[in-house]
């Protein structure tokens, strides 16, 4: 199955189950999604249920918001990260405090979707991702997902959760293969171990986890040591104490983020990890990230500003080396 | 609007007044601190509208306490938000700009100038979705007719043919700046006349506004969309306890005074559905009073206690396993 | 309008669609990436328009190839910009949603749908500071009068009574959805009817579009403020490269097409102005020249330096001293 | 000098300076700014030039945009940080990447204040700071300033300079006294040490500077050592140079920060210094920031929602404690 297809289903599944889940956002209907998420739905489901709206992401956000005030289950799509900087008003100022400020009166079981991140060759007003900023916020969970299951698993968890869930797509992943196990319940609040090892833990998610696996031979091979490679999954929360667990066996730890290196979420991690786990590492904490540039259209320019394989492969051979590895 | 009604909207009204005198003067000796937007010359405006939209669900702004008190939310628990305390509303969370209830389909209090629109748009939606029949009015002031939210969901309720009142309160100034210095025009409904049918009231008849909202509650329920409303109306203080209101002229302030809503009411009430004196009276100290016992209330309340600060970011039995 | 005008013009128009044609021949080889909006089918509007606003700031959008050539930027540039090369309008690192040439007062190419208008207005401001006469056009298309950067545009240009012409590209769709799904009329002018002008122009006809034009700018120099321009068009392509556009019917596509705007101004001439064939296939081996050429030159161009990477984030003359 | 006098000093005089500058935003001609920043102003330079706009953030940043392409040195005032995100498009997508896209034929002298953090009783949707936002945007130079001559030397470079500027100031710091030196210029890239020492090194900025230095004396008294304080000042670029000095001398490090935990702007900061300075550390860094809570209104509540002089002698006295001081 493939990862768009993944989340194809957890939409399909959850609106069959509950009529108040609706799917809102540009072409989601009639076009079936700019990416196909919602391919076929509307067939199923009705222009009611897949609501095609304007380009106006505020309003997209706070129909949603709203929506779920008057008791419906609305999943929001915002076409690419950046577009949601328009929206960034119902996210942080509505969605994320309105329990809050209302001391629980108000529940909003809602998710807003999007891709984000480099593609191929988008420039810089469609690349970029906002984690950093949205794990800022306190109310809001963000799930990213990396890997077809989890995809599955977690948006349909999502939806069905009563909290506002901020679910985060990676445009190079929608025709990513992999297997679902429909059989398996999955806590999407849980970092996933996607392989074990000793003497590294790499800390990753999105696509850069594809990036750290093609990576992981040639760093095994060159310092002959194993590496524990962790896809956090749920970026807010975090699963801190997988991360603990594995840092504290490996005494070592890299993160890998496709995001700007100056601001990064990854900074998060290693600056927590610094202040609870500093006696259990041997070696200073290395952080692999995009550049501090917007990203550039041409293509040798934009791989320059984020990590590769090659580049994760390198920086973090040389670093074990420096480190006694 | 037969005698009883009109007496409750008169009794509400002066409610609302003392309310928001007494919020005042708890403010300046420090029991209340924040933003306070006092609704006070509006009164008309807010009770009347309320009134009328009996059912359905109200999105408002942080000018709300009138509303919120004529929604039927309890003048003392509102009382004691604005003092902060446990016994509020919000439990002391929110404050004099977010209050809400949804058991009585008020769903706010935004300090976001405009935010409330789009929410409001999304809750018609949800409501028509679901066949309800009441439909949503959302209250908003002139200085919000000039922002993106409000623009959008002009674009999207007469798209939608949602069962939405667009309620503007139009007292002119936005803060310190005159609507006529920021938009084109004076009348916000030229904004909102291409996409809906308008109407037009004065926000100092309270039983005009009363009727207007009837009549456009009955509008949105035929299920041809929207409909907007302006109301003129007149804030008698700051734009909120920090504003000294002195872009205004004194001459200005007479004459928007010298229509004060409540007096208009009374002579109504006295005039045309013939009250008695006696009954005016006595309704004006049955409000006295449960604003004197509202404070009461907020004063001996207690404050939240500290473990509150982190309750109700999540919802508990959402299971979020992590922490 | 004469001879040597409408020569120009339908000399321009065919420089566009040959342009575009081979870009999108290079995009399936590989030569070009990202996305990729083709003005096929619009060329009357972006040249006639452009033609016509000589002079004065421009704002466009994603899909603006053809109007940065109509301007005066070498289609060399603009196509080396397109394959990513130093070469490149911006260096390859805007590509072909980003291009921009403030010497001749053309400032993109934003692929933010409705991102450039503020920033129109801003720059109409400035222009009216400094008493500059010409002006700002800013062009987006339907899909983009639906979103509250354009409303607040409206209301603000109108209230400051900016130099500004609003020039909505209508070509009926935003990606796949049909204007009229998300907008309660085809004719977007009716948003800003209230607060400024309008004037309608069929989007197809060169000419018409060229004397509209020239008129609003008689018009927006006067000092009275905005105009608003609606000009219906059509896209032949689909939204970018990666749009099959298969929600439009063969035979809505078949309408469309009949109205071919390169074919109408070559009878025009013809027929109107006189120009002999001669002339005409001239001009038009001369279009196919510019686009070989252009192709030659990109296909030649070096990549930028690994250290572009770095460049043009701080201006340097700036001294920020702490890296 | 008040602060608020400070910069309003420094807007007089760039505007005296130079015609190109304006002034737009909410109440700022007129009324003369909701903070009295602008106050007087328009009586001096007209309405031409102090511009009251509506309430349409997004339009405020945008048309400064617009403005600094045509030419003019926009100064635009949003009343608080929350309203900013309205903003966030035209800040991100915009105002920082223009000069990028176009390889630098676009240049936007423009600076966009506005006053953030928890004041008094503004609860949720008036009470928050996006430093961590906004320093994760590559092309933004971001000014935070926490101090009365800092105020005023910054804010005229941001003006006269020809990059897009985010200045940052603090909604309780206006009516804070302090001398500002006239006749000696200022770098406002470089950070500040408002008092040096050995021993630790407390690293802050805006309003929570003043708040480490009424709990520095409880803190060197307690545990018996010298503290160094940092004011960042500018948050991005950072001036790692002037933190690394002084991590060096000090081998322990602690930020203290206004805004939430999680995300906040001082993981960053942690971050950097563990990768880079990690052996010169003797303990774990600590960061004392606010609770991962919207603010609420309630007065203690709201206090013990972000970091107190009492909680920051508290915490970093018994950290000391633990590690060996
Ligand atoms: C998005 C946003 N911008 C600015 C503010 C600050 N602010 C609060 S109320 C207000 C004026 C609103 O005027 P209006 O809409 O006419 O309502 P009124 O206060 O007159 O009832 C402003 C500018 C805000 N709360 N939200
Ligand atoms: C704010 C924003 N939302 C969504 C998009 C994705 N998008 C790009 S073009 C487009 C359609 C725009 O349609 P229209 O304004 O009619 O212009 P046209 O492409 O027809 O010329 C959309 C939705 C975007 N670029 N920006
Ligand atoms: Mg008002
Ligand atoms: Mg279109």
């Amino acid at each position: 199955m493939l990862y768009r297809e993944a989340l194809n289903r957890a939409l399909d599944e959850t609106m069959e189950m509950d009529p108040d889940v609706v799917v809102l956002g540009e072409d989601v209907g009639l076009y079936g999604g700019s990416y196909r998420v919602t391919e076929g739905l509307v067939a199923k489901y009705g222009e009611r249920r897949l609501i095609d709206t304007p380009i106006a992401e505020l309003s997209i956000v706070g129909n949603a918001v709203g929506m779920a005030m008057g008791g419906l289950r609305p999943v929001a799509e915002i076409m690419t990260a950046n577009f949601s900087l328009l929206a960034f008003d119902q996210i942080v100022n509505h969605m994320s405090k309105l329990r809050y400020m209302s001391a629980g009166k108000i529940t909003l079981p809602m998710v807003v979707r999007f891709p984000q991140g480099v593609s191929r060759q988008l420039a810089a007003q469609h690349s970029e991702s906002y984690e950093q900023m949205l794990c800022a916020v306190p109310g809001l969970t963000v799930f990213a997902a990396g890997d077809v299951n989890y995809a599955y698993h977690a948006l349909k968890r999502a939806i069905l959760m009563d909290d506002p869930v901020i679910f985060i797509e990676h445009e190079l992943l929608y025709n990513k293969k992999g297997e679902v196990d429909f059989n398996t319940e999955l806590d999407p609040f849980r970092a996933r171990i996607v392989k074990e090892g000793e003497d590294i833990t790499i800390i990753s998610y999105l696509k850069m986890v594809d990036d750290v696996m093609e990576a992981v031979p040639r760093i095994e091979e060159g310092l002959g040591v194993s590496c524990e490679v962790i896809d956090l999954c749920s970026l807010n929360p975090i699963d801190f104490e997988t991360i603990a667990k594995s840092v504290e066996k490996s005494g070592r730890v890299v993160v890998v983020e496709e995001d700007h290196r100056t601001g990064g979420y990854g900074s998060q991690v290693v600056s927590r990890i610094c202040e609870e786990l500093f006696f259990t590492l041997d070696a200073p904490p290395l952080r692999i990230a995009g550049e501090d540039v917007p990203i550039p259209y041409n293509r040798s320019l934009e791989l320059l500003s984020i990590p590769t394989p090659d580049k994760i492969a390198v920086q973090i051979t040389e670093w074990g080396r420096k480190n006694g590895l | 609007m037969n005698k009883l009604l009109a007496e409750e909207i008169y009794y509400y009204m002066v409610l609302g007044r003392r309310f928001e005198y007494a919020a005042k003067e708890h403010y300046m000796r420090g029991d209340i601190s924040g933003f306070l937007h006092l609704d006070i010359g509006q009164e008309a405006l807010s009770v009347g509208a309320v009134k009328a939209f009996e059912k359905g669900d109200l999105f408002s702004t942080y000018r709300e306490h009138v509303m919120a008190i004529a929604r039927g939310m309890e003048p003392r628990a509102v009382m004691a938000e604005l003092f902060g305390r446990v016994t509020g509303v919000s439990r002391g969370k929110g404050g004099s700009m977010h209050l809400f209830d949804p058991s009585r389909f008020f769903y706010g209090g935004d300090a976001i100038v405009g935010g409330q629109i789009p929410n409001a748009v999304g809750c018609a939606y949800a409501r028509k979705y679901r066949g309800e029949e009441d439909g949503v009015m959302v209250v908003f002031g002139d200085g919000a007719t000039n922002g993106g939210a409000f623009f959008e969901s002009l674009n999207i309720a007469s798209t939608w043919r949602l069962p939405l009142i667009f309620l503007c309160e139009n007292n002119r100034y936005a803060i310190g700046t005159e609507i006529t210095r920021v938009s084109p025009f004076l009348h916000q409904a030229e904004k909102a006349a291409p996409y809906m049918p308008t109407m037009e009231v004065d926000g100092m008849d309270a039983i005009a506004v009363y009727e207007t909202v009837k009549e456009a509650q009955k509008e949105i329920q035929k299920g041809r969309g929207p409909i907007f409303i302006e109301a003129f109306t007149c804030r008698y203080e700051g734009h909120s306890m920090s504003d000294p209101g002195n872009y205004r002229s004194p001459q200005e302030m007479q004459i928007c005074k010298s229509k004060d809503p409540i007096e208009r009411m009374r002579s109504v009430l006295l005039e045309k559905f013939g009250t008695d004196k006696q009954m005016v009276e006595s309704l004006e100290r049955r409000a006295e009073k449960a604003v004197e016992e509202a404070v009461e209330f907020a004063a001996s309340s207690p404050e939240p206690e500290p473990t509150e600060l982190y309750e109700d970011i999540f919802c508990k039995r959402c299971g979020n396993v992590v922490s």
